[in-house]
């Protein structure tokens, strides 16, 4: 076991996935020489040369459409988007190429990608850096969408992803880049757990808490806070979420017969409601309070100075977990179905 | 078929040449740049280019029929195209591959692309018609420009595995204007992609003049974005052979990407769904009908001494022939299954969409038993 | 009242938005000497003339990014996207830049944009020819947005939206064009329903059916065959799809208890999760049942042939009916919660 | 101003022209085609070109110095790009329109903008720092080349009105890149919209030299699209402004967009966050610092008689006070309210909003309670 940042594990999955298949090439704006805004990619291109770590000109419907030709050609390109609010110029060629490709061939050409989307906020960033589009993309037939929350998953993830025939959505949580975690770097792959499934972070019998990136170590210090006072909080970082593993969800939640998601996007047509929806599907006779989101408000993002009154953060997720439990909270007394 | 004395880039000297090596009336025009490039083509090779046009211009019009029969959905004729198509389309080896968008069954022609699977994906049956690999040819691209960016990141992909094939993208007018194209243009020309852009300036984008999108000779686009730009009579076949093989060359030998713009004229409508009465006159079309593909090479082939009534009334034959076995294999193309809604989406397993896909097996499953029921009843299941 | 085709009614009323406000201008692809593919602007370039119809060039981005430049200059754009799938090159400047403007500006600079999209299947079309993007702008903070479902919605709500300082965008479902209604075409806009409020297209006390767009129409229909099976289902048509009039559908769900929410999108991700969250928050305790969800599936729009196969039609929303009433239906027996 | 016997389409006849109406050793140097531009930049007009860019420069690097002191989040520095920015920006009207990227310090200078107003952006307090309307300049714009779509849209706003203001859209050598950028190009040629495109080609996009995204002088884009190009050498502050008087003129009389290159250097990192030494090196910041835009016309006013240094004395003394009053505007800027987080998002009542924001409210004020209550406990409030 080594300890690595999340930055440097994904950095040393990279590197195994250049290493292991030459048909693996990096894709992206300031990746190579420079080695990529957030370091991820350092290194890489001095090791593995210009035509498989590939700084690109400034465009990233270019960038996802030259990897649609290149996925043709056999190669297995590894998209960088700089940041989550540029991955819009690009979202065409995602959704109408990268996401029914395979489709549209019927199954003749395989489009293999892996999107590298550093998202989130909480770093104090200028406008279009603190994004959190991955809803956008799970509502995507086509696409698979995951995100990493720790260095040993996000290892093992980022070469899952590129081993798929499918294209992925790999979301990395920019402001845990610099969070060190054991990573055990000789793991092999064919063990790994699928990147498809959820992994319980603690286990409770109270509350069930989905979440996933960033918020996936707030929900877990949440859990800590909860338990002294006595409330029994079992998190899971849903890791993949589209498809989203409801298997593992569905069997907390009959459990807890309560059940809270949390993520930093909007509320409104976010994943929340999704998963809120599955669960009620699959878990009605077990729910013993509405579900609750606790989740950014449907605004844009906002300037650094107020994100904090943007992101949900220990405090708001814990006022979520007193709404299931129907202890006193900050709706108390409020007619939630008034409007 | 390659003047290795030539230096194609030469052609940079010229950028506001129109290329025409054969003049609407059969007349056949000296260049020296380019004819060296078409030496090669004897009465032979330019029968056998007539041959091509005058049977992909039936096979367009009885796909056509179809559609107003009802057999297809949907059909974007070529008609005027055929010479553009074709000479460019016969430039091609065939590890080149094709990245086109939905017009060009004539360069699907040249690729050995059959009937059935031509029309496939405009009886509304499958997804697409054929498998890309087999024919070095992508199935028809609908997003307008997109696969300009897919040919150029094929190209560099040729070009990083030290491969001297090439690609080729063909768009129209209309596709100019979209960032892809331009975005296509830059990564070209940045990664010296053997990619060859071919546009089919056929003067109209549905019912939007080309002078909408561009007041500049669309091959003049090349020039800034650091390429060579062609323009050429995409009329006349043979020009278009010469400049694609210049380009394609210039691509093998590491030169990287050339614009060609072809200029011609679509003779339908955009497709069968549209109605051109309301956007253009008749007058412009007449004057098109004068400087048709086909008609000129007749003409050249007959002031050469070759039997060109011979030549029409054979080729007519085997255009028939081609049409009777396109009609004849539309009915062959099979209804899809209900259930291959589901299949290919992903390429590999999906606990939800395999969730999805059982509760829907369910559900046909439930009509069938209803049905079985109520047999004889009529209606379906309620 | 005059009887008109939807297509026809959103022509009128784009007419008297030209005629009485001339900050409108109309673009798009098409649209004047055509008078675009469906014929909805037919007309009106004659009329107001090519400086207020416009025939832009063949670009969504530089369509929509150029209606934010005008909308700087205090025009009214009403931007015309030939088809659902082709607004996805348009998507960057409307969520980065459309959506954001008015929050980025501080309310300094209004985007009055209204952005057309003829959307859904059931046409035979080819790709990209029939999608349902709806919930990817439901969930983009800043827009709102609206599907119009029959003639005399579509003339109001078509001069509501390009008369509100907010960017709208309008859905048209494309399938029912050429369907004819009353329309009062002297209707006065003051008097007018807001477009934010659904509406009940049916009254019934068994189940509560939500819909928008072309299936409103089917759902009508799906009540009126119940009817003679004995179940009362009461039929709401959102209209607006972002905000959602909870107000309406939750007062509905407590009568009724039980819920169904039916759209041609895929269900991952789409709205019909998050009606259901937001109903599941506002009236949990009222809910006999779990909430049914009836959507295209989560492919790739398919082929033609394939569509019946896809969209939600008659007898799917009644199984669905039947799902949330808890009789005999393709489900019965199958657990749902396996996963 | 405008020399009115002057086609300034003749501009179009000398692309490859580099326009340099000073050198960077400070002479003059004659060009018949642009002088006549700046005939009226006499040695006063020139002090006062200097003493802005003198202004900014110091105003950037004062800025620079709060990053670093942790009093603004992210600062973009313009050293290097003072000519081509204050050339342009004192080129323009009051009516006409200006859209930014972020670096534009200098333009938003010329424009009025406060210090407050220029830093509340970089310090995170709120989205923009001033009323675009006030100062006929957008907030700026970090989505790279949206915002030239934006200006052409609003120069067409400006013709179909027939007002004689033109926009101008700022963008750098990377933006080029972007479709945005290209079919923005399209639009302007297409209708004619009286823009200028102002590009600031710094030889860097964060680490990506300019020959990544483009192998052919970008002002050479221009002809392809229809449009005019200018290639000015952006560190000659006279230059700038003769050129973008003659676009400016061009769009004013209904001649539509031009497209101007200013060559130019970005001295510092891309921003506070970037460490250039990792991609570049010193060797090629000292050989632009040759070509400095500031001292060239200290030496050409040097030259002429004026009395340079009493100038830079002076003007540094005005710069420094300039640079303390940022200093002091900086603290000024207010901390937004918490619920300010709401304001804005939409210009119309909005029931979902309100709900939520309603919510935030509420659970606000649960803890300002429950501090209240447990008055003197640490930790907030649990
Ligand atoms: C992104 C996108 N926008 C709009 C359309 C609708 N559309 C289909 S064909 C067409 C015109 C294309 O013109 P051109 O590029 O000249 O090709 P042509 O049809 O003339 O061969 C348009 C606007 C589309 N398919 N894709
Ligand atoms: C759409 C988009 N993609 C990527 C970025 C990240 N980014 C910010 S500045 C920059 C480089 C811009 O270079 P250039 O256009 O030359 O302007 P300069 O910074 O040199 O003034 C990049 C890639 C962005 N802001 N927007
Ligand atoms: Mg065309
Ligand atoms: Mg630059």
């Amino acid at each position: 076991m080594t300890a690595l940042t999340l930055g440097k594990a994904i950095n040393e999955g990279l590197r195994r996935s250049l290493a292991s298949d030459d048909r693996v090439v990096l894709m992206g704006e300031d990746i190579g020489t420079l080695g990529g805004v957030f370091r991820v990619t350092d290194g890489l291109k001095a090791e593995f040369g210009p035509n498989r770590v590939v700084d690109t000109p400034l465009s990233e419907a270019g960038i996802i459409g030259t990897a649609v030709g290149l996925a043709y050609r056999g190669f297995r390109p590894v998209v960088e988007i700089q940041f989550d609010g540029f991955i819009y110029p690009g979202f065409d060629q995602l959704v109408a190429q990268v996401a029914k490709l395979h489709y549209r061939s019927r199954g003749n050409v395989r489009m293999p990608l892996t999107v590298r989307v550093p998202f989130g906020g909480g770093i104090g960033a200028a406008e279009h850096h603190s994004e959190s589009p991955e809803a956008y993309f799970a509502h995507t037939a086509g696409l698979r969408v995951v995100a990493c929350s720790n260095p040993a998953d996000a290892y093992v993830m980022i070469q899952q992803a590129i081993a798929s025939d499918d294209p992925v959505l790999f979301f990395e949580p920019k402001r845990r880049y610099h969070v060190k975690g054991e990573v055990d770097l000789t793991a092999s792959l064919a063990d790994a757990k699928p990147m498809g499934l959820a992994t319980f972070i603690a286990k409770g019998d109270d509350v069930t808490l989905v979440t996933y990136g960033a918020l996936v170590q707030t929900a877990r210090d949440a859990a800590v806070a909860a338990a002294e006072d006595g409330v029994s909080i079992e998190v899971i970082d849903l890791r993949s979420l589209a498809p989203i593993d409801y298997e593992s969800i569905a069997a907390s939640v009959r459990r807890t017969g309560r059940l809270v998601v949390a993520h930093e996007a909007g509320e409104q047509g976010g994943l929340g409601g999704e998963i809120i929806a599955g669960i009620t599907e699959r878990c009605f006779d077990y729910l013993e309070a509405a579900p609750v989101r606790v989740t950014g408000h449907d605004i844009p993002y906002p300037p650094a100075k107020l994100e904090r009154h943007h992101l949900p953060d220990l405090d708001r997720i814990l006022d979520g977990v007193d709404r299931v439990l129907g202890r006193p909270n900050s709706l108390s007394g409020v007619e939630v179905g008034a409007r | 078929m390659t003047p290795s004395d030539r230096d194609a880039t030469g052609l940079l000297t010229r950028p506001d040449h129109f290329v025409q090596l054969v003049s609407p009336t059969g007349e056949r025009r000296a260049d020296p740049e380019y004819d060296p490039w078409v030496a090669d083509v004897d009465t032979d090779a330019l029968a056998r280019l007539f041959r091509d046009m005058a049977i992909v211009r039936r096979l367009d019009a009885e796909a056509t029929a179809l559609q107003r029969q009802g057999e297809l959905g949907l059909w974007p004729p070529l008609a005027g195209q055929e010479a553009a198509q074709i000479g460019s389309a016969r430039a091609l080896r065939d590890d080149d591959f094709v990245f086109s968008s939905y017009r060009e069954h004539a360069v699907a022609w040249c690729r050995g692309v059959g009937p059935a699977e031509l029309l496939t994906v405009w009886r509304g049956s499958a997804a697409s018609g054929w498998n890309p690999f087999e024919h070095a040819m992508a199935v028809p691209q609908i997003i307008i420009g997109a696969q300009a960016l897919h040919a150029t990141g094929y190209a560099m992909g040729q070009k990083w595995e030290g491969s001297d094939a090439a690609s080729i993208a063909y768009f129209g007018d209309g596709a100019t204007s979209e960032g892809d194209v331009n975005e296509a243009f830059v990564f070209a020309a940045s990664f010296d992609a053997p990619v060859v852009f071919f546009i089919q300036n056929n003067q109209w984008a549905i019912s939007e003049p080309v002078g909408l999108q561009s007041k500049q000779h669309l091959a003049r686009r090349a020039d800034g974005f650091g390429m060579p730009g062609i323009r050429v009579d995409g009329n006349d076949v043979l020009a278009v052979l010469a400049a694609t093989r210049i380009a394609l060359d210039r691509a093998r030998r590491g030169e990287g990407p050339t614009l060609i713009e072809a200029v011609t004229y679509r003779m339908g409508p955009h497709t069968t769904a549209d109605d051109p009465k309301r956007y253009r006159t008749d007058d412009e079309l007449a004057d098109w009908r004068t400087r048709d593909p086909l008609a000129r090479v007749l003409a050249l082939l007959a002031a050469t001494g070759a039997d060109a009534d011979a030549l029409e009334r054979e080729v007519a034959e085997e255009a028939r022939a081609a049409a009777a076995e396109l009609r004849a294999a539309v009915t062959t193309i099979p209804d899809p299954e209900p259930m291959s809604v589901f299949d290919h989406v992903y390429a590999e397993p999906n606990t939800h969409l395999a969730r999805q896909r059982d509760h829907y097996a369910r559900y046909l499953a439930m009509y069938d038993e209803t049905d079985a029921a109520a047999s004889g009843a009529e209606g379906g299941a309620r």
